[in-house]
C-alpha cells in the first residue's frame, strides 16, 4: 500500500510555486532571495528532518517546538559561561527529553501525540518560567556563530541543516536502526514478532527528535542572536506541513527524509512568498492548516488504521 | 527514497544558477514605485492596528496606490521579522522604506544591517541596543524614534497616585517582560512609589499585554486584597481596559482609578468616562506612519539623504502625550489624515523630537 | 408460516488460498436445536458469519422463512431475525446490561433521541427473564463475570423476538469454549429453554455437549457438509469419524523412517501455568524432535506456545532452553536465545507486508548482514537469494513486495526469517499450514522435516490432526489448558480418533 | 483489504481478551478509585489554599472563582464528548478566535452598522459549530486521525480569524449585553449560571439520549458499535460538532464580558480544557468518564490558577504543571491496559 501521492508530485508542485511566485515577482527567483530561502528554510528543515523520524514510526512528536524554544533559552543563558561545553550540555539535555517521553510512550503505552502534547505543555511552560524575555546572546555567539556565514553563496545554517538530513538519510537508509524504523511503521506486530526491540527502536527515535529539536534551537540563537521562550513556537506546524507534503504518510512506515527537504522548501517557499507577493499575513496559517489536512488526507494509508479515533 | 533527493539537489543548483544580480541602491525613486512595509508583532491588538492604519493613512495622503504597502506580522518570532524583511527586499530593494516595530533588540541590528547590504531603508521605534546609533555609518537606518517609556511611566503613575490622593495599596500588570519599554514603565512606576511612600505596592503580575488574562488576575486580587485596593496600575491599555472590566463586574468601574500606556482609541473613550484616569500615548498612527513620511521624503528627495542630518535628528525621542480628562476630549476621535498633515510634510518631520534618545 | 425457519443453499466462500466453504447448503426448522461440529477450520464459523451476515459468500444464497436475505447484511440478517453469540464476546464493558442488551435496536425505549431508563431496563429485564437469569439491567456490564456476561450475550440476541414475528434464529458460535463446567451446564440449560422461543444453530467442539442440545447435526469437513444426523441415533464414536472423514487411514503418514535422532533436550517446561488459560504443562522438545501439540480453540496450547516465545506475559513455572532456566521477558529475548517463531496471523505478525521479500528475510537477524553499523546490501541479496533457492520461494525478485506472494511462498519467507542466521535451537510452528493449497502444503511439509533433521527442535500447532499426525514424532493432547494424553515418538502413531477422545 | 483488517483486528483483539478474562475485578476496583480521586483533589487544594489564606475563601473569590470556571466549564463540556469517543479536538483556540470575531462583527460594536443583540450570540456559536462540525467531516469522511485534523482546524479558524479582525478588533457596544454578562443575581455571575446549564444539559445529553449514550459505545469499541448498526459517523460528526460549538458559545461569552472581539480570546484554553477533561477521569482512550466528571477536572484547574495567584506563583509555571498534571492523569488512567503485544502508535 505505497503512499497515495505519486512519488514526484511534491517536487513538481515545488517547481510549480517557484516559477508561479516567480512570474508575479521576478525577482524572488534570484540568488539573493534564493538564499533567504535557503536560510529561512533551516531551522524548519532540522525540526521537520526530526518529525520525519517519528512519523515513519507511525508516530508523532507535538513537543519538537517546545523543546526548541526552550533549547534556545538555555543556550541564551548557558553559551556566555561555557562555550561549546554549553552547547554539548544543551543538546544532551533535549536528548535526554526526547529519551524520556519516547520511554514513557513505549513504557506506558500511550500514544504519541499524548505524550508529546503533554510535553509541549511542559516545555513550554519551563522554557517561560526559566526567561520570560529575549536574552541577547554576546558573549559565547561564536560557538553556534558560524551558521550565519555562507559557503559557497549558500548560508551555513542551511549547508549544516542539509547536512544533517543527508547524514540521517543515510542512517535511515544504510542502518539496521533505519530498516527497523520502517519495519516499525509498516508493521509493528510483525517487527515484534521477528524479536525486534520496537520499544528500544522507538526510545532512539523519540531522542533523535530530541537531538535535533536542540540542534534548531542553536541554529535560532545563531540566527537570532538571542534565545526566546516562544522562539521556535511558530515553527511546529510548518515542520508537521512539511513533512506530509512531502509525501510521508502520517500513518508510517512511507516517505521519508528526501521527500521532506522538498516538503520543507514548499513549506518555506509559502512563507516567503505570502510576504513577497504582499498577501495578507492573515492567509498565512490558513495556508498551513489546509495544506496540512489535505496531504494527510492524499498521503495517509487508511488500510493501516482499522478505526480513525 | 533516493531519486527524490537527487531531485532535490539538481532542483536546488537550478534555483541558484538562475539567480541574477539585484540592482543597487538609487538616491531618489520614482514616488510611485516606492514600497513601504510596516513591520509589527501582531495584529489582533488595538495599538497595532492603529500603527497599520496610520500607515495606509499617510499613503492615501500622498495619493499613492494601496500595492505599494506591505503589512508583515512576525507573531513575536524575531528569526521571522527579519526573515519577511529580507525576503520582500529581493527586489527594488533602494526604493523600499521599513518602519519597524522590533520584536527585540536583537532583532533591530539585525534589520539595520539588512538595510545597510541591501539598500533598503529603515526607519526603527521604540529601543533599540544600547550604543547601537544610525549616526554610526548605518547610512539607511535613517532614523530612530525612541519612546521614553521611562516618562509614560512616571506621567500615569503619577496622575495614578495624585487620583489615590496620595496613599493607598495599588496592584501593577506587567507586560511581557520581553521588552526594554515594558521594563522602563515599571521602573517609572517604582520611582513615583519611591517619591511617595504612601503609595505601596501590593502585588504585581504579568498578563502578557493581554485584555482577557489581566481580567482574571484583577479579579483574584480583588478578592486578595478587598478594598486594600486603591489603584490600579497596567503597562499597556489593553490590560488596563481588562482591569476596567473586572472592576465593571465588582461593581467598581470608575471607583478605582486605572491607568494605563499607549492610548488607544478604548482607554481613551474609558479616560472620558472616568474609567480610566490616564493613558500615555505615544500616537500609534504616527508611529505607524513617520517612518512612510521620512522615506518618501528621503526618496524623493525632499530631504537630503540621512547620512547629511544631524545626529539628533537620526536618534530622538517622541513627545508623548499624557492623556486624562483635562485633555481627553481633543483625543476622543480618531484623526483624520489632515491632523497630520503638519508631522508628515518633510520639513516638519522632527517636529515631535522631544531630545536626543539614549 | 414455512417449516423452514433458515435454509442457506450452494453457499461457497474462498480466502486467499484455502477454500473456507464449498457449495455448503443446510436448512434449520422452526424451534429446532442444529448442532454443528467440525474440525478447526472446517468452516464452521465461517458458515455462522455468512449466516449473520458478517461475511458476504462468494456464492450461495439465504432464506428465511422463505425470504431472501441479502447476503453480507448483517443488518439485513438481523432485521429478518438472525442473532449470533460470538466467541469472543460483543459487549461493551463501559455501559449498562440494559444498554448491552438493546444496543441498536432500543425500540420505543428511545423516542426522539431520548432514553426512557425505566422502559429500557424494563424491557431488558424482559430477555433476561427469558433466560431466568437475575442480573439486575442497570449494572454495569464491566463488573459481570464472564459468564453472566455470556448470559447477557444470550439475552441479547434473544431480544431480536421482539422485533421480528415469528421466532428468531440464534446462531451459537461454541459458546461454552471458555467457560468452566457449571457455567457450561448454566448455558446448556439456557439452550435447551431457548428451544420453545427460537431455532438455534448450536457450534461446540464438545461432542457430548452438541448430542445433548441437538436435534440435528450436521457435520462439516473442509468446508464441506459432508453428513447429516438425526442426534437421537447417533453418538459420539460416529460423529467423530465422520468429522475425521477419509482421513482415518494414515496415507499422509511418513515413509516407515522412524529418523528421530533424539538430541539433547532443546526445550524442557517445568509446570508452566497462567490463570485462565492453562495449568501445570510440562514437557521437553529434543533436537530433531517434532513436538505436536492437538487441541481445540481454547484448549490453551496457542498460550503456552505464546509463553515460550515470551509473547505473553509471565505466568508461574520454569522455561528451560538447553537446560538453562530462562526468564523472556519479550520476543526480542526469545529470538536471541535462538527460539524462532512462525505466527498464524502470517500477514500481520509473520510479516511485514508492504516490505521486500529480502527485508522480510533479514529482518529477525539484519546484525548477519551489517558491515559494523551499516548494512552490506550486497552481501544481504546473496544470503537471501541463497535461502530463496534453498526453500524454493517463487518470487519474481528479492525486492518483491512480501505481501504479493502465494500464501506458501510467504511462508517459505516467513521459516527464512528464522534460518537466515545461525540455525535456531528451537522453532515454534504456530498453524504453518494455514491457509495454504494442497501443494503449498506438501512443500512447507518437507521444508519443515529437514529442518528437523538438521536438530532443530520444533514445537507444532497445525490446523487438522491429520497434518498433526503426519508431521509430528511425538503428540501431546490438551484439553481446557491441561495436557490430557502424550503420544511418544516411535510408539506406533495414535489415530485421528484416539487423540480427538483426548480432545473433547 | 478487509480480508487482513480481519486478521489484524484478531490479532490484536485475543491477547486483550485473555486479559479482560482475569482483570474484570481489579479493574472495577481501580475505576471506583479513580473515579473520587478527582473529587477529593479539589477539596483538599481548596483547604489548602485557604488555610494559606483565608481570604481565599471569602465570598468574594468565591464568586471570582466562579466566573472565572465558566468558560472554561462549557468548554470541557464540549471536548468531553468527543473524548469520550476516542477522538480528540486541538481546535479550541484559533475557532473560539473566529467565533469571537464574528460575535463581536455582528452584535453592536464599533466596525459594522450590525446590531443584531442575541442574535449574533447565536450566530457566533453558530460558525462554532460549523467548524467542529467541519472537524467531524474531516474525521468520518476523509478518515483523518482527529489530532491531525483538529490541528489544521485550528491554524485554519485562527488565521480566519486573523483575517476578519484585519487590525481592528471590533468593540462591543450593546451595553445591555455587556452588563448581563458582567452581573450576576444574587452573587452568582451570569456567565457561571450559563455554564452551570450547559454542563446540566451536557449531562442530561450524556446520560439521557442516543447521542450521549452511543457516544460511550463509540468510545469502548467502534467495530461493536457498527456491528449493532449504530450510526457510528454521525455520532462522531455530532460530538466533534457539539464541541464546536461549545467553543462558540465559550467565545461569545467571554467577548462580551471583555467588549472586544479578539483572536486572541481562546489563548491557552484547548490545554486547560483537555487537561481538565483528563483530569477528571476521561480517559483519551474514549468510553469512561463523562461532564460531572470533567466539570470537576475545571473547577480543580480554577482553583489551582487562582491559588497560584493567591500565593503569588508566576502564571508561566502553570502551563508547565497543567503538562504534567495530563501525563500523569494519563498514565494513571491506562496503565492497567499495557500488554506486551500492545501496538500503540
Amino acid at each position: 500500500m505505497r503512499a497515495a501521492l505519486p512519488a514526484l508530485a511534491p517536487s513538481v508542485v515545488l517547481a510549480a510555486l517557484l516559477l508561479g511566485i516567480g512570474v508575479f515577482e521576478p525577482s524572488f527567483l534570484s540568488a539573493y532571495s534564493l538564499r533567504v530561502l535557503m536560510g529561512e528554510s533551516s531551522p524548519i528543515l532540522l525540526l521537520a528532518v526530526a518529525q520525519t523520524t517519528v512519523i515513519m514510526l507511525g508516530g508523532i512528536d507535538l513537543s519538537v517546538a517546545a523543546v526548541t524554544s526552550l533549547a534556545s533559552v538555555l543556550l541564551a543563558l548557558i553559551l556566555p559561561g561555557f562555550g561549546v561545553w554549553g552547547l554539548a550540555l544543551v543538546l544532551l539535555l533535549t536528548t535526554a527529553i526526547g529519551a524520556l517521553q519516547g520511554y514513557i510512550h513505549v513504557i506506558a503505552q500511550l500514544p504519541s501525540f499524548v505524550v508529546t502534547l503533554a510535553g509541549m505543555g511542559l516545555w513550554a511552560g519551563i522554557a517561560l518560567s526559566i526567561a520570560q524575555t529575549t536574552i541577547p546572546v554576546t558573549r559565547g555567539y561564536s560557538v553556534v556563530g558560524w551558521m550565519q556565514g555562507s559557503l559557497l553563496g549558500i548560508p551555513t545554517s542551511f549547508v549544516f541543516a542539509a547536512g544533517v538530513a543527508l547524514l540521517i538519510w543515510l542512517a535511515l537508509r544504510q542502518s539496521a536502526l533505519g530498516r527497523y524504523v520502517q519495519a516499525i511503521g509498516l508493521g509493528e506486530t510483525a517487527a515484534l514478532f521477528s524479536g525486534v526491540r520496537v520499544d528500544r527502536v522507538k526510545i532512539a527515535t523519540f531522542a533523535l527528535s530530541g537531538l535535533l529539536a536542540g540542534a534548531t534551537g542553536a541554529a535560532l540563537v545563531a540566527r537570532t542572536y538571542s534565545g526566546n521562550p516562544s522562539a521556535a513556537n511558530s515553527l511546529l506546524l510548518p515542520s508537521i506541513a512539511a513533512v506530509v507534503v512531502g509525501g510521508t504518510a502520517i500513518t508510517g512506515g512511507f516517505g521519508g527524509i528526501g521527500r521532506t527537504i522538498i516538503g520543507v522548501l514548499i513549506i518555506s517557499v509559502l512563507r516567503v512568498g505570502i510576504a513577497i507577493v504582499g498577501i495578507d499575513p492573515g492567509y498565512e496559517p490558513l495556508a498551513y492548516g489546509l495544506v496540512v489536512i489535505c496531504a494527510v488526507a492524499l498521503t495517509m494509508d487508511r488500510t493501516r488504521i482499522a478505526v480513525v479515533k | 527514497m533516493k531519486n527524490y533527493n537527487a531531485g532535490a539537489f539538481i532542483l536546488a543548483a537550478g534555483i541558484l544558477a538562475a539567480g541574477t544580480q539585484m540592482a543597487s541602491a538609487a538616491a531618489t525613486c520614482d514616488k510611485q514605485n516606492i514600497r513601504f512595509v510596516n513591520s509589527m508583532r501582531e495584529i489582533s491588538q488595538p495599538y497595532h492596528g492603529d500603527l497599520d492604519k496610520g500607515g495606509r493613512l499617510f499613503l492615501e495622503s500622498v495619493g499613492l496606490r494601496d500595492k505599494q504597502y506591505v503589512l508583515q506580522l512576525n507573531q513575536g518570532d524575531s528569526d521571522k521579522q527579519v526573515s519577511l524583511m529580507r525576503a520582500v527586499l529581493a527586489s527594488n530593494p533602494g526604493c523600499t522604506v521599513f518602519n519597524v516595530e522590533p520584536n527585540n533588540l536583537p532583532a533591530v541590528q539585525l534589520m539595520v544591517q539588512t538595510a545597510n547590504e541591501t539598500g533598503a531603508w529603515i526607519v526603527t521605534h521604540w529601543s533599540h541596543p544600547d550604543g547601537f546609533f544610525p549616526y554610526q555609518g548605518n547610512d539607511h537606518w535613517i532614523a530612530h524614534i525612541g519612546v521614553n517609556s521611562l516618562d509614560a511611566g512616571i506621567s500615569v503613575s503619577d496622575n495614578l497616585i495624585k487620583a489615590m490622593g496620595g496613599h493607598g495599596g495599588i496592584v501593577a500588570l506587567q507586560g511581557i517582560l520581553d521588552n526594554k519599554p515594558a521594563q522602563l514603565r515599571f521602573t517609572g512606576l517604582q520611582q513615583e512609589l519611591a517619591k511617595n511612600t504612601g503609595v505601596t505596592l501590593l502585588d504585581q503580575q504579568t498578563a502578557n499585554w493581554d485584555r482577557s488574562q489581566a481580567f482574571p488576575i484583577v479579579q483574584s486580587w480583588l478578592a486578595k486584597y478587598g478594598d486594600k485596593i486603591k489603584g490600579i496600575w497596567a503597562a499597556n491599555d489593553d490590560m488596563a481596559l481588562g482591569a476596567v472590566e473586572a472592576l465593571r463586574a465588582a461593581g467598581l468601574a470608575g471607583k478605582i482609578p486605572v491607568v494605563g500606556v499607549d492610548g488607544i482609541p478604548e482607554a481613551i473613550q474609558a479616560v472620558k468616562k472616568g474609567e480610566m484616569v490616564a493613558t500615555s500615548s505615544s500616537d500609534a498612527y504616527y508611529q505607524g506612519s513617520i517612518g512612510f513620511a521620512m522615506g518618501y521624503c528621503v526618496l524623493t528627495g525632499q530631504v537630503p539623504e540621512p547620512a547629511k542630518w544631524t545626529n539628533e535628528q537620526r536618534n530622538f525621542n517622541l513627545r508623548l502625550i499624557t492623556i486624562n480628562k483635562d485633555n481627553v476630549d481633543q483625543y476622543l476621535n480618531p484623526p483624520p489624515a489632515s491632523a497630520y498633515a503638519g508631522d508628515w510634510a518633510c520639513d516638519k518631520i522632527w517636529a515631535r523630537d522631544t531630545g536626543p534618545a539614549d | 408460516m414455512s417449516d423452514v425457519a433458515i435454509s442457506v443453499a450452494g453457499l461457497s466462500k474462498r480466502y486467499p488460498g484455502i477454500q473456507a466453504l464449498d457449495d455448503v447448503s443446510l436448512d434449520v426448522r422452526p424451534y429446532e436445536v442444529v448442532g454443528l461440529i467440525g474440525e478447526n477450520g472446517s468452516g464452521k464459523s465461517t458458515l455462522l458469519k455468512i449466516m449473520a451476515g458478517l461475511v458476504k459468500p462468494d456464492d450461495g444464497k439465504i432464506l428465511v422463512r422463505d425470504r431472501p436475505v441479502m447476503p453480507g447484511d448483517f443488518l439485513a440478517a438481523a432485521r429478518a431475525g438472525v442473532g449470533m453469540v460470538f466467541q469472543e464476546q460483543s459487549l461493551l464493558l463501559n455501559i449498562t446490561v440494559a444498554e448491552n442488551i438493546l444496543l441498536g435496536c432500543e425500540g420505543d425505549a428511545v423516542r426522539f433521541g431520548l432514553y426512557d431508563w425505566k422502559k429500557l431496563n424494563s424491557l431488558a429485564r424482559r430477555q433476561l427473564d427469558k433466560l431466568g437469569c437475575d442480573i439486575p439491567s442497570d449494572a454495569n456490564t464491566g463488573s459481570l463475570s464472564f459468564a453472566q456476561r455470556q448470559m447477557v450475550e444470550l439475552a441479547k440476541v434473544l431480544a431480536i423476538e421482539d422485533r421480528i414475528e415469528g421466532a428468531p434464529i440464534i446462531l451459537l458460535d461454541e459458546p461454552t469454549s471458555v467457560l468452566d463446567a457449571e457455567e457450561i451446564d448454566t448455558v446448556l440449560t439456557q439452550v435447551e429453554r431457548l428451544r420453545q422461543r427460537a431455532s438455534i444453530v448450536f457450534v461446540s467442539h464438545r461432542l457430548d455437549e452438541v448430542l445433548r442440545v441437538s436435534d440435528r447435526i450436521y457435520v462439516m469437513t473442509n468446508g464441506r457438509c459432508v453428513a447429516e444426523r438425526d442426534a437421537k441415533h447417533a453418538n459420539v464414536a460416529e460423529l467423530q469419524r465422520l468429522m475425521l472423514g477419509q482421513q482415518l487411514t494414515d496415507e499422509y503418514r511418513r515413509e516407515g523412517e522412524s529418523h528421530v535422532r533424539v538430541g539433547q533436550v532443546r526445550l524442557s517446561l517445568r509446570n508452566l501455568s497462567s490463570p485462565s488459560r492453562y495449568e501445570g504443562i510440562s514437557f521437553d522438545v529434543r533436537a530433531g524432535e517434532i513436538v505436536g501439540l492437538a487441541g481445540v480453540e481454547g484448549s490453551g496450547r496457542e498460550a503456552v506456545c505464546r509463553a515460550v516465545f515470551g509473547a505473553d506475559g509471565p505466568g508461574s513455572g520454569e522455561i528451560l532452553i538447553d537446560g538453562r532456566e530462562i526468564r523472556v521477558s519479550g520476543p526480542a529475548e526469545a529470538v536471541d536465545l535462538g527460539v524462532g517463531y512462525v505466527p498464524s496471523e502470517r500477514r500481520v505478525e509473520g510479516l511485514v507486508t508492504s516490505m521486500s521479500v529480502r527485508e522480510n528475510m533479514t529482518l529477525a537477524h539484519i546484525d548477519v548482514v551489517g558491515r559494523g553499523p551499516l548494512l552490506d546490501f550486497g552481501r544481504e541479496r546473496s544470503m537471501v537469494t541463497k535461502w530463496i533457492d534453498r526453500l524454493r520461494v517463487r518470487t519474481p525478485s528479492v525486492d518483491t513486495l512480501a505481501g504479493q506472494l502465494s500464501g506458501g511462498n510467504q511462508q517459505k519467507v516467513v521459516l527464512a526469517k528464522w534460518l537466515i542466521a545461525e540455525r535456531p535451537r528451537l522453532l515454534i510452528l504456530d498453524h504453518p499450514l494455514r491457509g495454504l493449497d494442497v501443494g503449498a502444503k506438501a512443500e512447507i511439509f518437507a521444508r519443515v522435516r529437514e529442518l528437523a533433521r538438521d536438530g532443530i527442535g520444533i514445537l507444532l500447532i497445525a490446523d487438522t490432526l491429520e497434518e498433526l499426525i503426519a508431521l509430528s514424532d511425538t503428540i501431546l493432547v490438551m484439553r481446557d489448558g491441561a495436557i490430557t494424553a502424550r503420544f511418544d515418538a516411535g510408539a506406533p502413531p495414535p489415530t485421528s480418533l484416539e487423540i480427538l477422545e483426548h480432545m473433547i | 483489504m478487509t480480508e487482513i483488517d480481519r486478521e489484524r483486528t484478531d490479532a490484536l483483539t485475543r491477547p486483550k481478551l485473555a486479559f479482560f478474562g482475569r482483570d474484570v475485578g481489579a479493574a472495577e476496583i481501580r475505576r471506583h478509585l479513580l473515579a473520587w480521586a478527582p473529587a477529593v483533589a479539589l477539596v483538599v487544594l481548596c483547604v489548602g489554599f485557604a488555610i494559606g489564606d483565608p481570604q481565599f475563601a471569602s465570598t468574594t473569590n468565591l464568586r471570582a472563582l466562579a466566573s472565572q470556571a465558566a468558560v472554561p466549564l462549557i468548554l470541557a463540556t464540549g471536548m468531553t464528548f468527543i473524548i469520550l469517543q476516542g477522538s480528540i479536538d486541538l481546535s479550541v483556540e484559533g475557532v473560539m478566535g473566529a467565533s469571537s470575531l464574528a460575535f463581536a462583527l455582528l452584535i453592536h460594536n464599533s466596525r459594522t452598522g450590525l446590531d443584531l443583540g442575541i442574535v449574533a450570540l447565536i450566530g457566533g456559536t453558530l460558525l462554532g459549530a460549523c467548524f467542529g462540525a467541519a472537524n467531524g467531516i474531516l474525521v468520518t469522511r476523509l478518515k483523518i486521525p482527529s489530532f491531525m485534523a483538529t490541528l489544521g482546524m485550528w491554524s485554519i479558524s485562527g488565521g480566519i480569524a486573523m483575517l476578519i479582525s484585519g487590525g481592528q478588533p471590533p468593540q462591543i457596544r450593546d451595553m445591555a449585553m455587556r452588563m448581563w454578562a458582567l452581573g450576576d443575581i444574587i452573587g452568582v455571575p451570569h456567565l457561571t449560571m450559563v455554564a452551570v446549564i450547559f454542563v446540566a444539559i451536557g449531562y442530561v445529553l450524556q446520560s439521557y439520549t442516543r447521542f450521549g449514550r452511543y457516544s460511550y459505545v463509540v468510545g469502548g469499541s467502534e467495530e461493536i458499535a457498527l456491528l449493532s448498526g449504530v450510526a457510528v459517523n454521525r455520532h462522531k460528526i455530532l460530538a466533534f460538532t457539539f464541541g464546536g460549538l461549545a467553543a462558540g458559545l465559550a467565545a461569545a461569552l467571554e467577548s462580551s464580558r471583555l467588549g472586544l472581539g479578539h483572536t486572541e480570546i481562546g489563548a491557552d484554553q484547548m490545554f486547560l480544557t483537555l487537561t481538565a477533561v483528563v483530569i477528571g477521569g476521561t480517559s483519551l482512550s474514549g468510553g469512561r468518564g463523562g461532564v460531572i466528571q470533567s466539570a470537576i477536572g475545571v473547577l480543580i484547574l480554577t482553583v489551582l490558577a487562582n491559588g497560584m495567584i493567591f500565593v503569588g506563583v508566576t502564571p508561566y509555571l502553570q502551563k508547565a504543571v497543567q503538562g504534567l498534571i495530563v501525563l500523569i492523569a494519563v498514565v494513571a488512567a491506562t496503565w492497567h491496559l499495557r500488554h506486551r503485544l500492545r501496538v500503540v502508535k
